[in-house]
C-alpha cells in the first residue's frame, strides 16, 4: 500500500504520464465528467462517474478497421490499425472494472476482436474506489464492491490522501516507477471502506432481486406481456446503449472519399430500428421486441452463454440519462414482479 | 395537481376515451415514465402529474391518435405548442383525440437538481424553495436553479389548442431567450467556432434530440436512410457532428416550437436549443415575428416569401464582430 | 492531379439551368475568363439546391460554394428562387453563427444575358476564397488524406 | 454499374486547342464504369453521331457522357442520337467543356485538368441515371374561357374556328365587356358597337361557342388538359329559353329607380333589364336587389305582361361540371376608384367624370343621347380640361398603381378630339406627365388632336379641382412654361388607372396561376411566352395580363387562341419526364412539399400500408401529377425525410456530381 497527498495528485499523474497516455475523469463545461487525456492543469472529477463509461478506451465509437486505395481500376488495401502503445485509465470506478470483464469474455473470446486485445494488453487500469455513490448506483445488486475495486491498481481517496494499492504485475511495474508514491498502511483505509460499504447499504437498489433473470429464463421471460407496456414510451434513440459500460454491439460501415475506401466500424444500438438489418428485414419490427432484446441480452441471453454473469454491473447510467426515464430497474423489478 | 389525476380517471370512467397519455410514477421521485393508461385502475396506480412531469407528451399522438378509439393527452402550454403544428402538418388525428391544456409554472427532472448540487437524492419536498433529500443529509435549493433549461426561458403560457383546460389559461411572457443566442453572435467567428467545436464535439450520436423532438418525426430520418447518401450511425469525423446538428436544425426550421426537450435530453448537455432558437431569431428579424405552433393558419416562413425578402447577403452585414 | 504547386482553392457553382447556367455560356461564349477552380453543376432551379448538398462539399473538398439563379422575379418556375433566398439566408446564417467564415458561401442572380457579370462573380468570389485559405472548419478530415 | 462510353469532342479547335482532348479521353477511361472512351473532330456532325451509335451497339453501353459544348446546346441532339441507338434517351449526360472550360481558360493544363474532372462529374451522375420515360395523359378538347369581353370574345371566336368546343363564362348578363361602352376606337375613330356587335352575334350563332352569361367560376380541379371546372349559373329568374328578349317588362317594371351600371349610373333602368339593345344574349334579368316581388313578394308586374311566360321568380343558382382542356383568362380591367381623389374633386361634383364616364356621354346610346352635357345641370360645357394619368404612374402610396395604364393617353386624344369636332365653340385642355404614342398610327394621331383640333395640351399636372359657382375651378402647372396655371372649367375629365378587374385574384388562387404585386395574371416568360401563364393549360388573353388598348387585346387574344388550338390540337400530352417523385415508404404527409409547389401537382392520398407484425396503417402520402409537375425541385427541398426526389436530377446525382468535383 502507497499513497500520496490530494495535493500532490498531479505529480503523480504527471509521473504516470510521463511514457503514456493518461486519462483521467475531468469536468466538461457543464460539469458532467468525461475521461481526457491528462495534461498539465488537468483537474481530477470529484463526480462519481463519467457520462461515457470507461470501456471508450478499449471499444471507441468509431474504429477504422481497413482501408482500400483505388487507383484507375486497381485496388489496393491499406492498414489503418493504430499502433500498439501504452496508456493507464485513472479513476475507474468499480462497476465500469467489472465491465470490462463482461466485454473481454465478448471480444477476447475466439475469435479474438484484435483491435480490442492489442488496447487491452497496453492498458493499466487504476480505479478508485466510491467516495460518494449515487441513489442510481446499484452495483452491489452485481456483487460488486464499491469499496474495493479491481484494477491493475486501485484507489481510495480520503480527505487528504489518495491511496495506492498495486494488484497485478502491470499495477506493481507502474507503481515502482512512481517514485512520488510513499508507503502507507493498509490500515489506513479501513475507515473509508467501511463508510463506503455503510453508504452502499442504503442505497435504493443495492438489494435488487434478480432471481427472474440469469441462465435458462428465456422461455419465461420471452413472451411477457409487460414488454409491451415497458417499451411503449421508448423513443428508440441510443443513449442507454452508447452511455453503457458492457453493450458492446457495433456495425460495420465504409466511408468513401473517392481516392479511398475506409472500412470502420461504429457503436450500433439495438434499439435503432436498422439495427441488424438484412436482407429479408428487420427482425424486431417494432419498438417493443427492440427494446426486449436489450434487456434480454443482458439478463438472460448473457448469462446463458457466460455461467450466469449479468451483462449489467448497477453503473446507474440509464437511470439517469434516459429521456423518458425508462431503465433496467424498472424492467428487473416489474417482470420481477410478474413472476412472483 | 391532483386534479390532473382526477381528470383523468373521470374520463376513462365517462367513456368519453379509452386511453389516457400522460406520466407513470418511476422508482425515484423524478423519474416519470410518459405512458398511456388504460384504465382507471392503472391511472389510479401509476398516474402522476408532478414538478417532474416535464415531457412533452405530443409526438406520442403520432402513433396513438391512429389507433382505435380516443386518446386524452394532457398537455402543458408549451407542449400545446408541438400539438398544433403537429396537427398542421396531419401527423395527428384531431378527432380521436381529447386534449387536456394544463397550466404549468416550469418543470425539474433529476438531473436539473444534480447540476444544481444534489448528489444521492431520495426524497423532495416542493415549497417555496425545494428541499431534497439526499443519502448525505438534506439540501434546500431555490426552486428557480433547479428548473429545467426550457422552462427558465419560457416563451408562453398560453395552451394553443385544447378540448377543456385545468387551470387558467395564459398569454405569451415576456422571455429573453434570444439573450444566448444574441451572446454567441456578438463573438467573433473564432470565439463561435470555438464555442460550438466544444459542445458539439461531446456529441455521441444517440439521436436522443432527434427522437424525442416532435418535429423530427419522418417517417425515415434522412440520416437513417442508406440511399439518402448522407446517412451516418457514428460521428466518424467532426464534420458529421457539424452536418447533424445544423442539418437537423434547418429541418426543423419554422416548425420548432422551441419546446425545449432537446436540450433536456441530450445526455451530453449540449445547448442545442440555441442552434433552433438562433434559426427562430433570423426568421422574426428577418421576415417578421413567426412562432411556429401557435396557431393553425399561418404559413410556414420557409415555405413562404415576400418579393422584397433580404438578400442572403444580408448576413454579411448584420450581427456578429469581424475577424 | 495538381497541376500548379500553388493552393487554389476548390469551388463549387450551383447554376440553375434557365438563367444562370445560361449566363455562364454566354460569359463562354463571350471569352471571359474566370479561374479553372470554379466548376459548375447544371441544377433545374436555385430551389433545387439543398443545403445537404453545399455542407456535402464543403466536406468532401470544396473552399467556396456559391448559388447562382434567375433574378427574383425571373424564375423560369416563377417562385423558386425566392423560396431557396430564405432557404440559403437562414443556413448561410447559421454556418456564420457556427462561426464558419461567412465569405466561402454566397447567392448571386445571373441572368442568362449577364455573362459578363457571371465572370466578374466568379473572379471576385475565387479571390474571396483565396484570401481566406484552405476549409478548416468545415472540412472531414477523411476526405483530406 | 453501368457501362458507360465517354466521347470527347474537339469541336475542331474550339475545344482541342485548349484542352487536351486525347489525355482526357486517356484519364476518363480510368473512370470505374467506363468501358470506352474516345475522342473526335465533331461529335455533333453526323460522323460524330455514327460514332456514339456504333459504340452503344458494338459496346452494350448503358449509360454515354459526352464531353462537349453546352448541353444547352446539344443535349437532345445526343439524346436522339442514343435513342436511336435503342438507349434511353435520359442516360446521357454531357460535360461543358467548351463554354464553362476550353473557351474560358487559356492555360492548357489547367484547362485538361477541369475538363477531366467535369468529365468525372457527368460519369459520377450518369452511374446514377436511370431510363427515363415520359409520361403522356389525354387532352380533353375543349376550351374554357373566362370573361366574355372582346378579349374572351376573340378567343373563343378563333378557338370555334378552328373546330374545337369553347365555352364562355361571363359574369354579366350580357358579353360584350368593358367595349361595349366605349362610343369611337382609336386611332380610326370608328364605331366600337359597329365592330364588337357582330362578333358578339357570332359568337351567340357560332356551334362551337356555348356562352354562360350571368355565371361565374366557382372550382377548379384537374391539370393541362383535364380540368374539371364547376360554373355557377346565377338566377335570372327569367327563363332563358322562353325569353323572346322582347322588352316589355322592362318596360312595365314599377321598379324605375335602379342606377343604370352600364351607363355608370348616370341614368337609371329598372328592376327587370336587359342591358343594351345589343345584348347576347339577350334576356331580361331580374335584379333581386332591387325587385320587390322577389324582396317582399309584392309586384310580379313582368310576370303578368310577359307573353313569353319566361318569368320564374322561384329560380335557383346552377350548378354546372364541365370539362376542359385548356383555360383562358380573359377577366379584363375595371377603372380604379376615383372616390380617393379627392383633390380632382370627384365626389364633391357630378361634373368632374372618369373617362369612361364621359364615353358614355359622348355615346349615342348613352343617357345624353349622344348630346355632350354636363351631368349637373345638363348644359353645354364650354370648357373641358382633362386630366391624364390618374392613379397611374405613382410612386408608393395606396391611391394609385405604380404602372401605366397605357390606354388613357391615345383615347384623351380621342376625347378632345371628338369634343373639338363635335363643338368647336369649346376650350380643350389635356393635362399631362407625357404623352406615349408607340403605335401604329398612335402619335399621328396625337398630332392631329393638337395640330388640326387645336386641343390644348399642357405638360403639367392639376393640383386640385375645386367646384365653385357652378364652374370647376383647376389649379394646374404648366411645367415648360413654368408658370401657374387657374382655369375655370365646365367639366373635368379624369383618365383614371386601370386595374384588373377584382374576380381576377380568387379565379388566380383557383386556376394556381400566379400574379404580380397588382394581380395582373403573371405570364410563363415576359418575353417569349407572353399569352401562357406558368401553370400548364392556362392561358391569357387581354387586360387580366397587363394594361392594353384594343388591337393589343386582340392580337393577344388571337395568340391566346392559337396556344389553345395547339394544345387541344394532341389527343396526348407529352409530359416533361424529369418530375418530383415522392417516396411512399418515407413520405411524412405533411404537405410541405405541397405548399411550395408553384403549379399545384402535389396532391394527398390516404393509402394504406404494410406495418410490422401483419398489421396495416393509414398513412397520408404525396402523389406528383406528372402531366403538372415542371420539374423544379422546389418540394425535394421542402421535404425534410428526402422522401421527394427529382428524376433527372436526384439528391444522389446531384451529390455524386459534387463529389467528384471536390476530390
Amino acid at each position: 500500500m502507497k499513497k500520496i497527498a490530494i495535493s500532490e495528485l498531479n505529480s503523480l499523474f504527471a509521473a504516470i504520464a510521463a511514457d503514456r497516455k493518461l486519462y483521467i475523469p475531468t469536468d466538461d463545461s457543464t460539469g458532467q465528467s468525461q475521461f481526457t487525456i491528462w495534461e498539465e492543469g488537468s483537474i481530477l472529477s470529484r463526480n462519481v462517474n463519467t457520462v461515457r463509461s470507461a470501456k471508450d478506451s478499449f471499444f471507441p465509437q468509431v474504429e477504422n478497421l481497413m482501408g482500400f486505395k483505388v487507383t484507375g481500376k486497381q485496388i489496393e488495401l491499406i492498414e489503418t490499425r493504430d499502433p500498439a502503445e501504452s496508456f493507464a485509465v485513472f479513476g475507474v470506478r468499480a462497476c465500469d472494472v467489472r465491465s470490462f470483464d463482461i466485454l473481454d469474455r465478448v471480444f477476447l473470446t475466439e475469435p479474438v476482436d484484435t483491435y480490442y486485445a492489442q488496447r487491452r494488453e497496453n492498458v493499466c487500469i487504476i480505479s478508485l474506489a466510491c467516495g460518494k455513490p449515487s441513489e442510481t448506483c446499484f452495483c452491489t445488486a452485481f456483487g460488486i464492491d464499491p469499496a474495493e475495486p479491481k484494477g491493475d491498481v486501485t484507489c481510495w481517496m480520503t480527505g487528504e490522501a489518495l491511496y495506492w494499492q498495486p494488484n497485478t504485475e502491470k499495477g506493481e511495474a507502474l507503481t515502482a516507477q512512481l517514485s512520488v508514491l510513499v508507503d502507507a498502511d493498509v490500515a489506513d483505509i479501513e475507515q473509508e471502506k467501511a463508510a463506503i460499504r455503510a453508504t452502499a447499504e442504503k442505497l435504493p437498489f443495492g438489494k435488487l432481486d434478480l432471481s427472474a433473470f440469469g441462465q435458462g429464463k428465456t422461455k419465461e421471460l420471452f413472451n411477457r406481456p409487460e414488454w409491451k407496456a415497458l417499451s411503449q414510451s421508448c423513443l428508440g434513440c441510443g443513449t442507454c446503449t452508447f452511455i453503457c459500460p458492457t453493450c458492446q454491439c457495433y456495425d460495420i460501415q465504409e466511408f468513401n472519399n473517392g481516392k479511398t475506401v475506409k472500412r470502420f466500424r461504429c457503436w450500433d444500438s439495438c434499439m435503432y430500428s436498422d439495427f441488424t438489418k438484412m436482407s429479408a428485414g428487420q427482425p424486431r419490427p417494432t419498438q417493443t421486441e427492440r427494446f426486449r432484446q436489450r434487456f434480454m441480452h443482458k439478463l438472460v441471453y448473457y448469462p446463458d452463454n457466460n455461467e450466469g454473469i449479468f451483462a449489467c454491473v448497477g453503473c446507474g447510467r440509464c437511470l439517469r440519462k434516459c429521456p423518458i426515464h425508462m431503465n433496467i430497474v424498472k424492467v428487473i423489478k416489474t417482470m420481477g414482479e410478474g413472476t412472483k | 395537481m391532483q386534479r390532473v389525476k382526477e381528470k383523468a380517471i373521470e374520463l376513462l370512467r365517462s367513456g368519453e376515451v379509452s386511453r389516457v397519455l400522460g406520466w407513470k410514477t418511476g422508482e425515484f421521485f423524478y423519474d416519470l415514465t410518459p405512458a398511456v393508461f388504460e384504465s382507471v385502475e392503472e391511472v389510479e396506480k401509476g398516474f402522476v402529474f408532478s414538478l417532474f412531469s416535464g415531457a412533452n407528451l405530443s409526438k406520442y399522438l403520432i402513433a396513438e391518435s391512429k389507433k382505435e378509439g380516443k386518446i386524452a393527452v394532457f398537455l402543458k402550454p408549451c407542449d400545446s405548442f408541438s400539438f398544433v403544428q403537429l396537427q398542421k402538418e396531419h401527423r395527428i388525428k384531431r378527432e380521436n383525440i381529447y386534449a387536456v391544456g394544463i397550466q404549468c409554472d416550469g418543470m425539474c427532472d433529476g438531473e436539473s437538481l444534480r447540476s444544481a448540487g444534489c448528489e444521492g437524492m431520495t426524497g423532495v419536498e416542493d415549497g417555496e424553495s425545494l428541499t431534497v433529500h439526499t443519502l448525505y443529509g438534506d439540501q434546500v435549493i431555490e426552486k428557480k436553479e433547479a428548473l429545467l433549461g426550457k422552462c427558465q426561458t419560457c416563451k408562453s403560457k398560453r395552451i394553443v389548442d385544447f378540448d377543456e383546460l385545468i387551470g387558467q389559461q395564459g398569454e405569451d411572457v415576456p422571455s429573453d431567450r434570444f439573450a444566448e443566442v444574441a451572446k454567441l453572435e456578438a463573438m467573433t467567428p473564432e470565439e463561435r467556432f470555438a464555442f460550438w467545436r466544444t459542445e458539439l464535439s461531446r456529441c455521441i450520436r444517440c439521436n436522443a434530440c432527434r427522437n424525442v423532438c416532435p418535429a423530427c418525426s419522418c417517417e425515415k430520418c434522412v440520416f437513417d436512410n442508406p440511399v439518402s447518401g448522407v446517412q451516418n450511425k457514428a460521428v466518424a469525423d467532426s464534420f458529421e457532428e457539424n452536418m447533424f446538428h445544423i442539418i437537423r436544425a434547418f429541418h426543423v426550421t419554422a416548425r420548432c416550437t422551441d419546446c425545449g426537450e432537446c436540450s433536456r435530453v441530450c445526455p451530453q448537455n449540449i445547448p442545442l436549443h440555441l442552434l433552433n432558437r438562433k434559426f427562430i431569431k433570423d426568421i422574426n428579424e428577418l421576415y417578421g415575428d413567426y412562432q411556429a405552433g401557435a396557431d393553425f393558419d399561418s404559413r410556414p416562413p420557409l415555405m413562404d416569401f415576400r418579393m422584397d425578402d433580404p438578400e442572403p447577403s444580408v448576413i454579411y452585414t448584420r450581427g456578429g464582430a469581424a475577424k | 492531379m495538381q497541376v500548379n504547386k500553388e493552393w487554389t482553392p476548390t469551388i463549387v457553382a450551383f447554376c440553375c439551368n434557365w438563367c444562370s447556367y445560361a449566363g455562364a455560356d454566354l460569359s463562354g461564349t463571350n471569352r471571359l475568363q474566370y479561374p479553372a477552380n470554379v466548376k459548375i453543376i447544371r441544377i433545374p432551379c436555385s430551389c433545387r439546391l439543398n443545403p445537404m448538398f453545399i455542407l456535402r462539399a464543403f466536406q468532401r473538398g470544396a473552399d467556396g460554394v456559391i448559388l447562382c439563379g434567375c433574378h427574383p422575379g425571373d424564375c423560369h418556375y416563377t417562385t423558386g428562387n425566392y423560396y431557396a433566398r430564405r432557404r440559403m439566408t437562414l443556413l448561410f446564417s447559421m454556418l456564420e453563427y457556427l462561426g464558419i467564415e461567412r465569405e466561402r458561401t454566397r447567392v448571386e442572380w445571373v441572368s442568362a444575358a449577364e455573362g459578363a457579370k457571371f465572370a466578374a462573380t466568379m473572379n471576385d468570389f475565387v479571390k474571396t476564397v483565396t484570401a481566406l485559405g484552405e476549409n478548416k472548419r468545415l472540412e472531414d478530415l477523411r476526405c483530406k488524406e | 454499374m453501368q457501362k458507360i462510353g465517354v466521347f470527347v469532342c474537339w469541336c475542331g479547335s474550339n475545344i482541342a486547342a485548349t484542352v487536351d482532348v486525347e489525355a482526357v479521353s486517356q484519364a476518363l477511361a480510368q473512370e470505374p464504369g467506363v468501358v470506352f472512351s474516345t475522342n473526335y473532330q465533331y461529335m455533333c456532325s453526323q460522323t460524330g453521331q455514327d460514332l456514339i451509335r456504333d459504340k452503344i451497339k458494338e459496346y452494350g453501353l448503358t449509360g454515354v457522357v459526352v464531353c462537349s459544348c453546352s448541353p444547352r446546346m446539344h443535349e437532345n441532339t445526343f439524346r436522339k442520337t442514343c435513342e436511336k441507338a435503342g438507349l434511353n434517351p435520359y442516360m446521357v449526360e454531357i460535360a461543358n467543356i467548351r463554354e464553362q472550360c476550353s473557351w474560358i481558360h487559356k492555360d492548357k493544363a489547367e484547362a485538361t485538368e477541369k475538363a477531366i474532372i467535369l468529365g468525372r462529374a457527368a460519369i459520377a451522375k450518369v452511374q446514377l441515371n436511370a431510363p427515363l420515360q415520359a409520361g403522356t395523359s389525354p387532352v380533353k378538347k375543349r376550351a374554357l374561357v373566362i370573361g366574355g369581353g372582346i378579349a374572351g370574345i376573340q378567343t373563343a371566336l378563333d378557338i370555334a374556328d378552328a373546330g374545337f368546343q369553347v365555352d364562355i363564362v361571363e359574369k354579366k348578363p350580357t358579353i360584350g365587356g368593358k367595349m361595349t361602352q366605349i362610343d369611337k376606337t382609336f386611332p380610326t375613330l370608328d364605331c366600337a358597337a359597329c365592330i364588337l356587335t357582330p362578333k358578339m352575334v357570332d359568337c351567340a350563332q357560332n356551334e362551337n361557342i356555348h356562352i354562360y352569361a350571368y355565371s361565374e367560376v366557382e372550382a377548379v380541379k384537374g391539370f393541362v388538359g383535364n380540368f374539371k371546372v364547376t360554373i355557377r349559373k346565377k338566377a335570372r329568374f327569367v327563363d332563358t329559353t322562353k325569353c323572346t328578349g322582347c322588352g316589355l317588362c322592362t318596360e312595365k317594371c314599377p321598379q324605375k329607380k335602379v342606377p343604370n351600371e352600364f351607363n355608370l349610373g348616370l341614368d337609371n333602368r329598372r328592376a327587370i333589364y336587359i342591358p343594351f339593345a345589343q345584348a347576347v344574349p339577350k334576356v331580361a334579368t331580374i335584379d333581386p336587389d332591387y325587385c320587390n316581388m322577389l324582396k317582399n313578394g309584392k309586384c310580379g308586374v313582368c310576370a303578368k305582361v310577359c307573353g313569353a311566360n319566361a318569368i320564374d321568380y322561384k329560380q335557383q343558382d346552377e350548378l354546372i361540371e364541365e370539362e376542359y382542356g385548356a383555360i383562358v383568362a380573359a377577366t379584363g380591367f375595371n377603372p380604379i376608384d376615383l372616390s380617393k381623389f379627392n383633390e380632382f374633386g370627384y365626389s364633391q361634383s357630378p361634373d368632374v367624370v372618369s373617362s369612361l364616364e364621359f364615353e358614355r356621354l359622348m355615346n349615342a346610346a348613352g343617357p345624353t343621347g349622344g348630346t355632350l352635357l354636363r351631368p349637373s345641370d345638363g348644359k353645354h360645357p364650354h370648357t373641358i380640361v382633362f386630366v391624364q394619368c390618374v392613379g397611374s404612374r405613382c410612386d408608393g402610396g395606396e391611391k394609385g398603381k405604380p404602372y401605366c395604364s397605357k390606354i388613357c393617353c391615345m383615347y384623351t386624344a380621342k376625347h378632345a378630339m371628338l369634343c373639338r369636332e363635335k363643338y368647336p365653340d369649346t376650350d380643350v385642355y389635356v393635362f399631362y406627365i407625357d404623352v406615349r404614342t408607340p403605335g401604329k398610327n398612335f402619335d399621328e394621331f396625337y398630332r392631329r388632336a393638337v395640330e388640326e383640333y387645336g386641343v390644348h395640351y399642357i405638360k403639367g399636372m392639376v393640383g386640385k379641382v375645386v367646384p365653385e359657382n357652378g364652374k370647376l375651378k383647376v389649379q394646374a402647372s404648366d411645367l415648360l412654361d413654368n408658370r401657374q396655371l387657374h382655369i375655370d372649367a365646365d367639366m373635368v375629365v379624369l383618365a383614371a388607372a386601370i386595374e384588373p378587374d377584382k374576380s381576377a385574384r380568387p379565379l388566380a388562387t383557383m386556376l394556381t396561376a400566379s400574379m404580380d404585386t397588382n394581380d395582373f395574371f403573371t405570364e410563363a416568360h415576359p418575353k417569349l411566352r407572353p399569352v401562357e401563364s406558368p401553370t400548364a393549360g392556362i392561358f391569357l388573353s387581354g387586360a387580366c395580363q397587363g394594361p392594353k388598348d384594343i388591337p393589343e387585346t386582340v392580337a393577344q387574344a388571337g395568340a391566346a387562341a392559337s396556344k389553345v388550338i395547339g394544345l387541344l390540337s394532341k389527343d396526348h400530352l407529352l409530359c416533361n419526364p424529369c418530375t418530383a417523385q415522392p417516396d411512399e415508404m418515407m413520405c411524412n404527409g405533411c404537405s410541405s412539399c405541397e405548399k411550395v409547389c408553384p403549379y399545384g401537382a402535389i396532391t394527398y392520398i390516404d393509402k394504406e400500408f404494410r406495418g410490422p407484425n401483419r398489421t396495416t396503417l393509414l398513412r397520408r402520402v404525396a402523389q406528383v401529377n406528372p402531366a403538372v409537375c415542371q420539374g423544379c425541385g422546389a418540394c425535394t427541398v421542402a421535404c425534410m425525410s428526402g422522401a421527394m426526389d427529382l428524376k433527372g436530377f436526384s439528391n444522389r446525382q446531384i451529390m455524386a456530381e459534387v463529389d467528384a468535383i471536390c476530390k
